[in-house]
């Protein structure tokens, strides 16, 4: 099967700083690749590579054998097809740590904004998939809410529905749960595990460990911008080879 | 007891008179708002060039005082009168106190309402503008969706203020523009009075009390349109309502 | 009484005005100091904006105006003059030379004055319903406004306009006939003021049979007069 | 070309010119003694406020909203006059008889007529500068005194320092540094209202101004020109410009002095 | 030995909140107590009744034998004798969850600042005691930087400094390290740990259940604004009772 994802030796520096030193990964479609790590390690930029929320300064991305155009390597490197470059990131459904949901808009308007806009489908149509897929992370009810109205967890959910109403090629999550309390990080969870059961292609940054071995594929660990070591759950998690990782596993409070 | 009555019968004669302060009020800001959005994002730009000529534009406005930009301005517009208004035939328009008033007033309340919004610009929430950038918006679909509506709303109560203090504002042109067929605004008005008796008491308290009625107006008005802006938000979480503000950061 | 305060505008050459050595100066400025000299009070000169100029007297600001002012009936319902130190002064139109004006039939005709004036009151009688008055607060403004185009004529004292046709390099000239407002010239002083009223008057009786008064009106208005020679 | 520098040197150096740059020192004055004054009013202003007694907190909020309802210069021209008739109706209750000289208009005798020249109208200037400019100041002081973080004053109180020892050691040192970016603003805003010193009689940095641009056409009173206010009023204009630049700077390097060790925001 | 402190049938309200229901501790010289209990059980809320933060609107407060003088009780009661509140504060020594350095004092101004103008001590005397405690904890180089500059592991070791330094007959903690990351968490737990070995009298707020065990001599699990469960640590962790606290152990990640 081909790859619906692959980064190539992605490198990116914020003016001295060195983040990603050479990072390549790739996924199969249906894959749930976890990127784990110690705090700044680089897991936040290279999920945001990925969209080009930030432009790696050197490497490619590569969506469903489709390639991001970009200008020459180095500093104010950046994408070059405009049209490209929406047309991709509309395919790729982002989740991040702090929702970010359109305060001023209604949980329903925020579902249906991208595909209104961006994909510039059939208003009718989005809307039937949008009550839907609020009913499948369970809080079609808060449909004409506005976000502040909603607790944390239900915020986070909604995301989801935003991300998954654009039809995406691959979910990408930042943290999904880490702005969360406890209690609410459940429901999220159970909502992202759904998704990872339904096969569907996402990689996820996440410092739950139980929770990355419940639902990756594969599992990368991410260290000083570098992939220190990966493979499958059992591999990474059961044959533990880097001293790195095994401290960082024994510090996450799992040895 | 007199001194009541007597400021209550003199209250309608500055009926008129406001009516030349609220048109000057009118006739600008429209304009100034949409020339302010402008300089607001040309300073908020990525281009240097454009960042800068902004930025001093806005820095040479807030920095000056109002009083003498009329004078510069209608000055600067008389010099120019015999080598273009004229030739062009505009003169009657571009020398008119009801359009220099308002020019000036244009160009400084842009100057003001710039920095509202260039403020409001910068905190509009950069998790909502990363989010819409992810979902492969374009700029202008960007703005659209979370740029204006959240800098409307951020800058709402302060553009209120703004609102107010230029319409205090108006009280400055006929101090400084010749008045043309007897136009008189409140505060010239009542300088005229107070020139035939001397009674600085009633008649700068009765202007005192057109320019209090109209701004707490005013300030009603947008407490309406702000309370409509923010429903979206449940009531302890609204930020302090426009009457409630003020920022002299923002006033001439 | 030691001490004469005399109010002026200090705007209104050759009246009165600042000279670029920054001082007062002007024909009434002359004539002032000359009556405190014959009077033996010292002079004292007090500038004021035109307007408020009469309420200025009226308040106490100063004894005596002084400031080109035409002694006219409305002037003299709230204060008294002395007698005139200058002949009734006719108020002439000027314009941008080559300005044609049908002052019979005006109309849409944008006409320049120093408010509070004779001219500003005869203009708002005469022309106001047809054309537009256009009132400025110093008679420097409504000349500059003039020759900027911004108005197309200004009725102001032939006094005051002579040097500006003249020293205008022919750029502005007179237009029409000459207008007859107003009185001659003197000095405004409060109506209780009786004794001060008498000594000026005295004063200027005493100054315009020396030749005084005739001297200063030549030395300022161009070889004008003389006017009070017996 | 060196006629041309001289004549302009001469021009720019006459006496007129020369009264035009003495005229400064009333704008520096109001806007020193100004500001002293607003510093002084704002901070009675802000005890008002944040007092305990209901009364004194109404006055103070009387105060404060004042400057919102009714336009600066309004007040700017009331108050001096107000204040000149305020002295003269005191006076003439005492000095007006039958005997006294009758007035036709104010005050009600002449014996009672206060006359104000430029050092008094300069004084009632810096007065309505401080009263006006004293509201806000006492708006931003009230607001900076509350951003002070309840934590801050809470550790005070648990360590047993008294309400006197917590207001000055801690609030009020504190209280600066978030007071100090409002009071650049109504310091700006002082700067600017003393461009009004000609409203009140004053001949000032402005009238000058509208005087020397104005045109001449008698030899006798100097150079004979046609309209040059527009370059005076750009001067001026460009002058208040380096003045709110140059002030911005020094509460630029205050503030980094005043906050210096603190966290950043706020 | 006589209890040093002693909280009887405290009641708090605030407006229509009824927070604190009747409590009751004592504490005797040295005893280390902890309080526990979930989020919005009234735990801050009764520290802070001790030192008259908040003013209990029922029951009395006695520090080593001496009651704050209180007016009559309901609404609006507050302490009568103000030089007897001022020394008795100055007898206890509060650490709060956000360190509350004054921020315009260097550290050892911040910790000199009490002993000097409350208790009114020698400047000298009081110098040399700050400059030990700060070694004590270990940030003496940092004597002169503002809190501003220390990491929030430091500014916590920096208030215990400022705390002791009043020479406290009891300690009162408020989640110490609630808002310090794992890491930096340690050193403060270690500083605390070092004072409870010294036989410090503390009351201590916490949701570190295995910290609480280590340090604890006594335990009080606050419910709803009463005392649910109280104990050694013996009895309270080793042979829960309630059902409530068995409840709270487990979400806390203690079975
Ligand atoms: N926009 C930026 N400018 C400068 N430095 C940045 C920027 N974004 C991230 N960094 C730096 O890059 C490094 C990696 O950041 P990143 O957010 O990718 O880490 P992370 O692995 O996601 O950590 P965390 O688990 O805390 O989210 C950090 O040192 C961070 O300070
Ligand atoms: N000043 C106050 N005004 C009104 N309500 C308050 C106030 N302080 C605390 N409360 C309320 O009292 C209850 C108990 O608060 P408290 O801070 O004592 O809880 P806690 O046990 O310390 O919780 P946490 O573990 O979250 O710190 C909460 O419901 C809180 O909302
Ligand atoms: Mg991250
Ligand atoms: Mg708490």
């Amino acid at each position: 099967m081909a790859h619906i994802l692959e980064l190539t030796d992605l490198h990116k520096s914020f003016g001295e700083l060195e983040v990603l030193k050479g990072v390549s990964i790739s996924a199969r479609p249906g894959d749930v690749v976890t990127l784990i790590g110690s705090s700044g390690s680089g897991k936040s930029t290279l999920l945001r590579c990925i969209n080009m929320l930030e432009v790696p300064t050197r490497g490619n991305v590569t969506i469903d054998g489709e390639t991001v155009a970009l200008s020459a390597e180095g500093f104010g490197r950046h994408p070059t097809d405009a049209d490209q470059l929406r047309r991709i990131r509309s395919e790729l459904g982002m989740v991040f740590q702090s929702f970010n949901l359109w305060s001023h808009m209604t949980i329903l308007e925020n579902v249906m904004e991208a595909p209104l806009r961006v994909q510039k489908r059939n208003p009718a149509e989005i809307r039937t998939q949008a009550l839907e897929l609020l009913e499948k992370v369970g809080i079609s009810a808060k449909a004409d809410a506005f976000p502040a109205q909603l607790s944390g967890g239900q915020q986070q959910r909604a995301a989801i529905a935003r991300a998954l109403c654009i039809n995406p090629k691959i979910m990408l999550f930042d943290e999904p749960t880490s702005a969360l309390d406890p209690e609410l990080e459940v429901e999220v969870l159970r909502v992202i595990k759904m998704l990872a059961d339904e096969g569907r292609t996402m990689i996820l940054v996440t410092h739950d460990m139980k929770f990355a071995r419940e639902v990756s594929d594969k599992v990368v660990f991410l260290h000083l911008g570098k992939i220190e070591e990966e493979g499958t759950v059992d591999e990474v998690f059961g044959a533990t080879k880097s001293d790195r990782l095994r401290q960082f596993l024994s510090a996450a409070g799992h040895a | 007891m007199d001194a009541l009555l007597a400021i209550w019968s003199e209250i309608p004669r500055y009926g008129q008179p406001a009516l030349f302060n609220l048109y000057f009020a009118i006739a600008s800001l429209p304009i100034g708002f949409i020339f302010a959005l402008g300089l607001a994002l040309g300073r908020n730009s990525n281009n240097r060039v454009l960042r800068g000529l902004c930025s001093g534009y806005i820095y040479a406005f807030r920095g000056s005082p109002l009083f003498i930009q009329f004078f510069m301005f209608y000055s600067i517009m008389l010099a120019l009168n015999p080598i273009w208004w004229r030739p062009m035939e505009l003169s009657w328009l571009m020398m008119n106190p009801l359009f220099i008033g308002p020019l000036a007033l244009v160009m400084n309340t842009a100057a003001y309402t710039a920095e509202i919004l260039y403020g409001a610009l910068r905190t509009v929430p950069r998790g909502e503008l990363e989010a819409a950038r992810a979902f492969g918006m374009s700029r202008t679909q960007v703005f659209r969706t979370v740029t204006w509506p959240n800098t409307i709303r951020i800058a709402w109560p302060a553009y209120t203020n703004e609102v107010v203090f230029l319409f205090h504002a108006t009280a400055l042109v006929y101090f400084t523009l010749p008045v043309i067929n007897a136009q008189r605004d409140i505060m010239n008005t009542a300088q005229l009075m107070f020139e035939r008796d001397y009674n600085a008491f009633l008649h700068f308290s009765v202007a005192a009390i057109w320019f209090l009625a109209i701004s707490l107006l005013i300030f009603f008005i947008f407490g309406r349109i702000y309370e409509r802006l923010m429903r979206h938000l449940p009531p302890d979480q609204v930020p302090a309502r426009p009457r409630l503000r003020f920022r002299p950061k923002y006033i001439r | 009484q030691d001490v004469l305060r005399i109010g002026t505008e200090g705007a209104y050459a050759p009246w009165n005005f600042i000279n670029d050595a920054g001082e007062l100066a002007g024909f009434e400025i002359d004539l002032g100091n000359a009556i405190c000299e014959h009077t033996g009070m010292s002079c004292q000169f007090v500038q004021s904006e035109w307007d408020p100029i009469i309420p200025n007297l009226v308040a106490g600001n100063y004894d005596v105006i002084m400031a080109g002012m035409s002694i006219t009936e409305e002037r003299l319902a709230s204060i008294n003059f002395t007698q005139d130190y200058f002949p009734p002064d006719p108020s002439k139109y000027i314009v941008i030379t080559g300005t044609e004006l049908d002052f019979d039939n005006l109309s849409g005709a944008r006409i320049g004055v120093q408010s509070s004036t004779i001219q500003a009151g005869y203009v708002q009688e005469n022309f106001a319903a047809d054309n537009t008055v256009v009132e400025f607060a110093t008679f420097d403004q409504s000349i500059a406004d003039l020759a900027a185009g911004n108005v197309d004529v200004v009725l102001a004292d032939g006094s005051s306009l002579e040097p500006v046709v003249a020293n205008s390099g022919g750029a502005l000239e007179f237009i029409g006939e000459d207008v007859l407002v107003g009185g001659g010239v003197g000095g405004g002083v409060r109506k209780e003021d009786t004794a001060l009223l008498a000594t000026l008057d005295e004063a200027l009786d005493a100054l315009k049979a020396d030749g005084t008064v005739d001297a200063l009106i030549a030395k300022w208005y161009d070889g004008a007069g003389p006017f009070y020679a017996e | 070309m060196g006629e041309d520098l001289a004549f302009w040197w001469g021009y720019l150096t006459n006496g007129k010119h020369l009264q035009w740059y003495a005229s400064f020192r009333f704008t520096i004055m109001a806007a020193l003694f100004g500001g002293v004054l607003a510093l002084t009013f704002g901070l009675l202003g802000a005890m008002a406020l944040r007092s305990r007694f209901a009364v004194l907190r109404g006055i103070g909020t009387v105060y404060v909203s004042m400057v919102r309802g009714i336009p600066d210069v309004l007040f700017f021209l009331f108050f001096p006059l107000a204040f000149e008739q305020g002295v003269e109706w005191f006076v003439s209750m005492s000095v007006c008889g039958p005997d006294s000289t009758p007035n036709a208009g104010w005050p009600p005798c002449r014996e009672a007529n206060w006359l104000l020249s430029t050092p008094e109208y300069l004084t009632l200037a810096c007065v309505s500068l401080g009263i006006i400019y004293g509201a806000f100041t006492a708006n931003v002081i009230n607001g900076a005194m509350r951003a002070v973080p309840r934590g801050q004053l809470e550790a005070a109180r648990a360590f047993g320092m008294s309400d006197m020892q917590v207001l000055t050691r801690i609030h009020i040192r504190q209280m600066w540094i978030y007071a100090l970016p409002g009071l650049s603003n109504v310091w700006m805003l002082l700067i600017k209202a003393t461009s009004l010193l000609s409203l009140l009689q004053i001949a000032d940095i402005v009238w000058w101004a509208g005087q020397l641009g104005s045109p001449n056409f008698l030899p006798q009173a100097g150079l004979v020109h046609g309209d040059w206010r527009w370059a005076y009023f750009i001067a001026l204009f460009v002058f208040y410009i380096l003045v709110t630049l140059l002030s911005e700077r020094v509460f630029r390097r205050l503030t980094a002095w005043a906050r210096r060790g603190m966290p950043v925001e706020a």
